[in-house]
């Protein structure tokens, strides 16, 4: 495990299980989500970030509730992270208005103002400006805050990305750009979208201080996340994390996958961050069966209770259709 | 030929598509497919599969996430002597790509002084129904229906998604070809010498004497399952289906109302800024005094779509809001 | 306050908006404005000369050629509680910004549940008249009007020019404004203690009883010319100043429309899909059996524009073909 | 004067004549365009390439004619210097029906589509997606044509820049990029509308081979681009230059100017490719003052020939404003 030396990580057995538990979480929800999928109870998109876990979990350890998060459509383990209840998430998968979007949303559009958890977008690049903005306004108010905004590489071919970049890199905005690696946008291969497949010299052309990174290490990730927004809150401006990993899914809950081999997927699943973290915990005498044990049991109740509160919620009414159109009226 | 030696096969909507794609393929060595995830991945709504293993890499050309430069270069290489068929996913994304056919597309015939021509088709997905939320709902032909310089269609049957993209392929200017997502899995029998089918022209999808109910794309089944509900009330609706959104074909639509002296237009669009309003005022400027009654509209509520199924449903124009709607017209409330 | 004391000044079109800005700026700590050339260079139609100089480059930022980017931050800044204006050059460049405009500006309150709040104001010139020809002549308002979320005005006056600003930094959703380049060298005098103008609401700004010309922006001086040469005819034309155009103040149009039976709209967009034939849907919706005669539209012919001012001008709506629209209206050709 | 080893160029007295004629042929034509302009015959915006003619006529003397040319609304010296008739483009700057667009598109919408000069476009970085087609055209039918596309340094914030180098680069086409790096976007000098002022290195993230080289000296940008050229033909895809230069006059025809020194614009015009190239031809013994008088006699007889030409051209008739706007109809 990547442990350099100026990383200001703290790696306790208490904090190397509230890693472990925080991934599994993401990783139970998921799974379970793509079961109720299947009953029709979520409708839609659903677009699973499992084999990702790493990355949201390592980075958000680092932000404070100050801070501010967005990110795209493969977003559930984002939320997670940053807080977001188990119960209002599941609701808002199920469309009902005790959702944190009020239902309205889905699993594409989940938001928390009080959390500053600001989407959840279905347009691939289209909240990288928003970010800027976001970081803007703290530079502008004087707040040493910070945004983090994650995406996947298929975004790195969008114009918005670009245009992103080069303003807060110009205005020394106080940003943390994750790109989230794992080699397919939907069923395009990296090297058939991009001429130069290492994302972060894309940022480097900005002058944005970037690195790539293992993603599938959540330490790695916490490490380089950490020293990112030390940086970003000494004044430094933007910095950019390029993260490798690999979604194990299909893109969306359909997808024949044919645009990959099997036995890559295969390859990249023994690297998952799960398994080597779980090993690793386990190896160093962190966590014993039982206390495994004890954490999915806890993450089992946690979804029970999620699930049933979805499944109590309620439905907005129609007549509240276009309430929130516009602030008044 | 005999109307004993055409036989007709059952094919879906995305089917009609693939295969006219397929033929023009096959058809002309200038014409090449280019978008996100056509190829390897088979298309967002597969209707482009198999399709790169039969053509390979160079004609069915996947494209990175840039959809206004990749619709730019498929306006660049129609330029060169290609037949680019641009495929945007859907036509939120499109919005992306606007500034390339608002601004070079549309302008560059006649800011040229009719020097350069852009024989572009550009297909693209539409509608809601799939609950997919506020940025995947969208329906904005209307938006397209307004440029001068494109011609833009709405295929609702087979035939229309089989010939028309052919004859897209052949008309020298940009065509923009809509179609709804809802019509995908669509199924039914096709003529398997299906053939062209013009641009331009409105069809009479059902004959009556008492309404004209106008509407196009994903629309014309709800508005033809109304037609059947209100025939059983005694009421006799005419159906015409647009096809063509630009130009509009006002011959037939005030033929309609000159027979029927109401009319109603459904539309997926959001009512204000609609399709349906331009239909609306056509009629108001061309056939005012025949109209016993204002023309109506039911289109889609004022709202970003929500996701969950009650109230995308009640966001979008229904069977029943459109029968209601159809009746209120005739007094019969 | 007793009359004599309320000076007025002589003012520009160009002057009421700086006016408008600084007074925001001086207001509000919250408010900064950003856009291409707005700074050092001071605006490309020279709004916002000076500025840079009074403010500092913190709150008069010029931003780099990335509509789609600096919009975007726009409406970042506005959720980080700032209280931007969004100045893009011109609608024609609006097009690359649309994707954020109409995917985040205006979906972010309704799709998060009513938790997030956008207030953003974006400036924007539009219109045709400088010989500008086909990329930098377009009238889109119409598109905007069409956006549930986001509130469109288009101020012709120099009281709206002034007012309507200060009331859509006051506005807790997105507010987009169109002025129209031909408006901004345009004079007059303006009281020194002119307020904020509700965002809400058209303006009669001629009272007539023969027909009510409907139009906003930089068609509102044309058409009035147009009243007062109608008025010489023994014609009186009522004028309405949409000033908002969305919403739509329906009350004024039908009361309008109620008292004089006919209405030609007058609309610098193209004919097809442009506002005027919303607003003719309205009327016809709302006050068909008010009408003596169908309502008219006088918009722009539908092409891309061209340089000469000759065409240029046989392009636009003109004084004459609106006199001559009204004239027909009333049956006197 | 920049002569590198691997360069073609032949420097022969006639071509060195040829380069001075045609970057003479430019300026005479603008400071007449501004002329008229005051006189109110030309109209609308009118922008001056005014001490950038060494990039456009270095760069066109590696084309042939079947090659394409896309450029900006900056663009009167890349027509004159891709061979637009100086006549035909003056009656294009009047508006007159025999201008080479009909007279519909004025200054900034120059066409010749029989010498494959497709404009002319008032969006800044609109065309490069069109140049990555016209390429992808050549490609596909196993042409061996290049496509030159000019644009300024501004449009490098665009994201059409970025999508349009990234797709060049990943199909291998043939595009030739030149940025004209004047340091200027109407008032925006670069240093504050990018982070990284080097625009050659953003075409680097892309894989693109690219270099910078001094845009004032004709034979530096021939050399330059007579390698890239080269390059191109022979499979290497995309090639990009930047090319410094300076713009010696206002923005377009109204702008004061304040955004920049006036003294600063005096050093670079010390720099001007006439001057310096003229001295050069001179010193050479290439030319005497007889010789340069006859040149400058026969564009001035050019120059009124067209202007002649434009005086007598005619208006379209109103009735065919519609006309083009489609094929048929
Ligand atoms: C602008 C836009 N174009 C296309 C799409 C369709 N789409 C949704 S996700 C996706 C792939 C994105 O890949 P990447 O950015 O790598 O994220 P990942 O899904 O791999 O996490 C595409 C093409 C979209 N949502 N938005
Ligand atoms: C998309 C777009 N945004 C803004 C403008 C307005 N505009 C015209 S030229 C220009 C500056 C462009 O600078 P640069 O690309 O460096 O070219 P230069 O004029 O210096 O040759 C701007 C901002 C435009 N035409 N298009
Ligand atoms: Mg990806
Ligand atoms: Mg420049």
């Amino acid at each position: 495990m990547n442990e350099q030396s100026d990383s200001k990580l703290h790696l306790n057995r208490e904090h190397a299980l509230h890693l472990l538990r925080e991934m599994l979480r993401i990783r139970r929800f998921e799974e379970r989500c793509a079961e109720i999928y299947t009953e029709e109870k979520i409708r839609g998109f659903l677009h699973l970030y499992i084999g990702e876990e790493a990355i949201a979990v390592g980075v958000m350890q680092c932000l404070t509730p100050e801070d501010a998060v967005v990110t795209t459509y493969r977003e559930h383990g984002h939320a997670l992270a940053r807080g977001l209840p188990m119960t209002t998430m599941m609701a808002e998968m199920y469309g009902k208005q005790e959702g944190c979007s009020r239902g309205r949303g889905g699993s594409m559009h989940l938001f928390d103002a009080a959390r500053r958890f600001y989407g959840g977008s279905a347009i691939v690049a289209g909240l990288l400006p928003l970010a800027v903005g976001l970081a803007l306004a703290d530079k502008l108010q004087r707040r040493n805050r910070v945004t983090a905004c994650f995406f996947g590489e298929g975004a790195a071919a969008e114009g918005e990305f670009h245009e992103s970049l080069n303003l807060a890199a110009l205005w020394r905005l106080p940003v943390l750009f994750i790109c989230e690696n794992n080699l397919y946008a939907m069923g395009t291969a990296l090297e058939r979208s991009e001429s130069e497949t290492h994302i972060y010299r894309k940022a480097q052309s900005y002058q944005i201080a970037a690195e790539t990174l293992d993603g599938m290490d959540v330490l790695a990730v916490e490490v380089a996340a950490r020293r990112a927004v030390a940086a970003i809150r000494a004044g430094a401006g933007p910095r950019f994390l390029e993260c490798q990993t690999y979604r194990f899914r299909a893109h969306s809950m359909f997808d024949a996958q044919l645009y990959r081999d099997k036995a890559e997927v295969e390859a990249w699943k023994k690297k998952g961050p799960l398994l080597r973290f779980g090993h690793w915990v386990e190896e160093a005498g962190l966590l014993d069966v039982t206390g495994r044990s004890q954490i999915e049991a806890d993450i089992e109740a946690e979804l029970a209770a999620a699930v049933a509160f979805a499944e109590a919620g309620t439905w907005e009414p129609i007549e509240d259709l276009t309430k929130d159109v516009y602030t008044m009226g | 030929m005999s109307a004993a030696t055409i036989e007709s096969t059952a094919i879906t909507y995305r089917e009609a598509v693939r295969e006219a794609i397929r033929d023009a393929l096959k058809r002309d060595p200038r014409v090449f497919l280019m978008g996100e995830d056509v190829g390897r991945y088979g298309g967002c709504y597969a209707v482009t599969k198999g399709l790169y293993d039969e053509f390979g890499p160079e004609r069915i050309r996947d494209a990175p996430l840039s959809e206004s430069g990749f619709t730019g270069a498929g306006i660049g290489a129609a330029l060169g002597g290609m037949r680019p068929i641009v495929e945007i996913m859907t036509v939120n994304f499109s919005l992306l790509a606007l500034d390339q056919i608002v601004n070079n597309a549309a302008t560059l015939r006649h800011m040229s002084g009719g020097q350069l021509s852009v024989p572009l088709v550009i297909r693209m997905a539409t509608g809601a129904g799939k609950q997919l939320a506020a940025q995947h709902s969208h329906s904005l032909e209307n938006w397209y229906a307004a440029i001068p310089g494109i011609k833009v269609v709405a295929p609702a049957t087979l035939e229309d998604a089989r010939g028309m993209l052919w004859s897209a392929l052949e008309d020298p200017d940009p065509v923009v070809i809509f179609e709804h997502v809802m019509l995908y899995n669509r199924g039914g029998p096709l003529a398997a010498d299906a053939g062209p089918v013009p641009l331009a022209g409105a069809a009479v999808r059902r004959p009556g004497t008492d309404i004209s109910l106008i509407t196009y794309g994903g629309s014309l089944f709800k508005t033809l399952d109304a037609a059947t509900a209100l025939a059983g009330e005694g009421i006799q609706a005419e159906v015409i289906d647009l096809r063509s959104l630009r130009p509009l074909d006002d011959a037939t639509l005030m033929a309609s109302v000159a027979k029927t002296h109401r009319a109603l237009i459904v539309d997926e669009g959001w009512r204000t800024g609609s399709l349906a309003g331009e239909i609306s005022a056509h009629i108001m400027e061309q056939a005012f005094w025949d109209l016993d009654a204002p023309v109506g509209r039911v289109c889609t509520a004022e709202v970003p779509i929500p996701y969950p199924k009650h109230l995308e449903d009640a966001a979008l124009p229904q069977v029943p809001t459109i029968v209601a709607a159809a009746r209120a017209l005739l007094g019969r409330e």
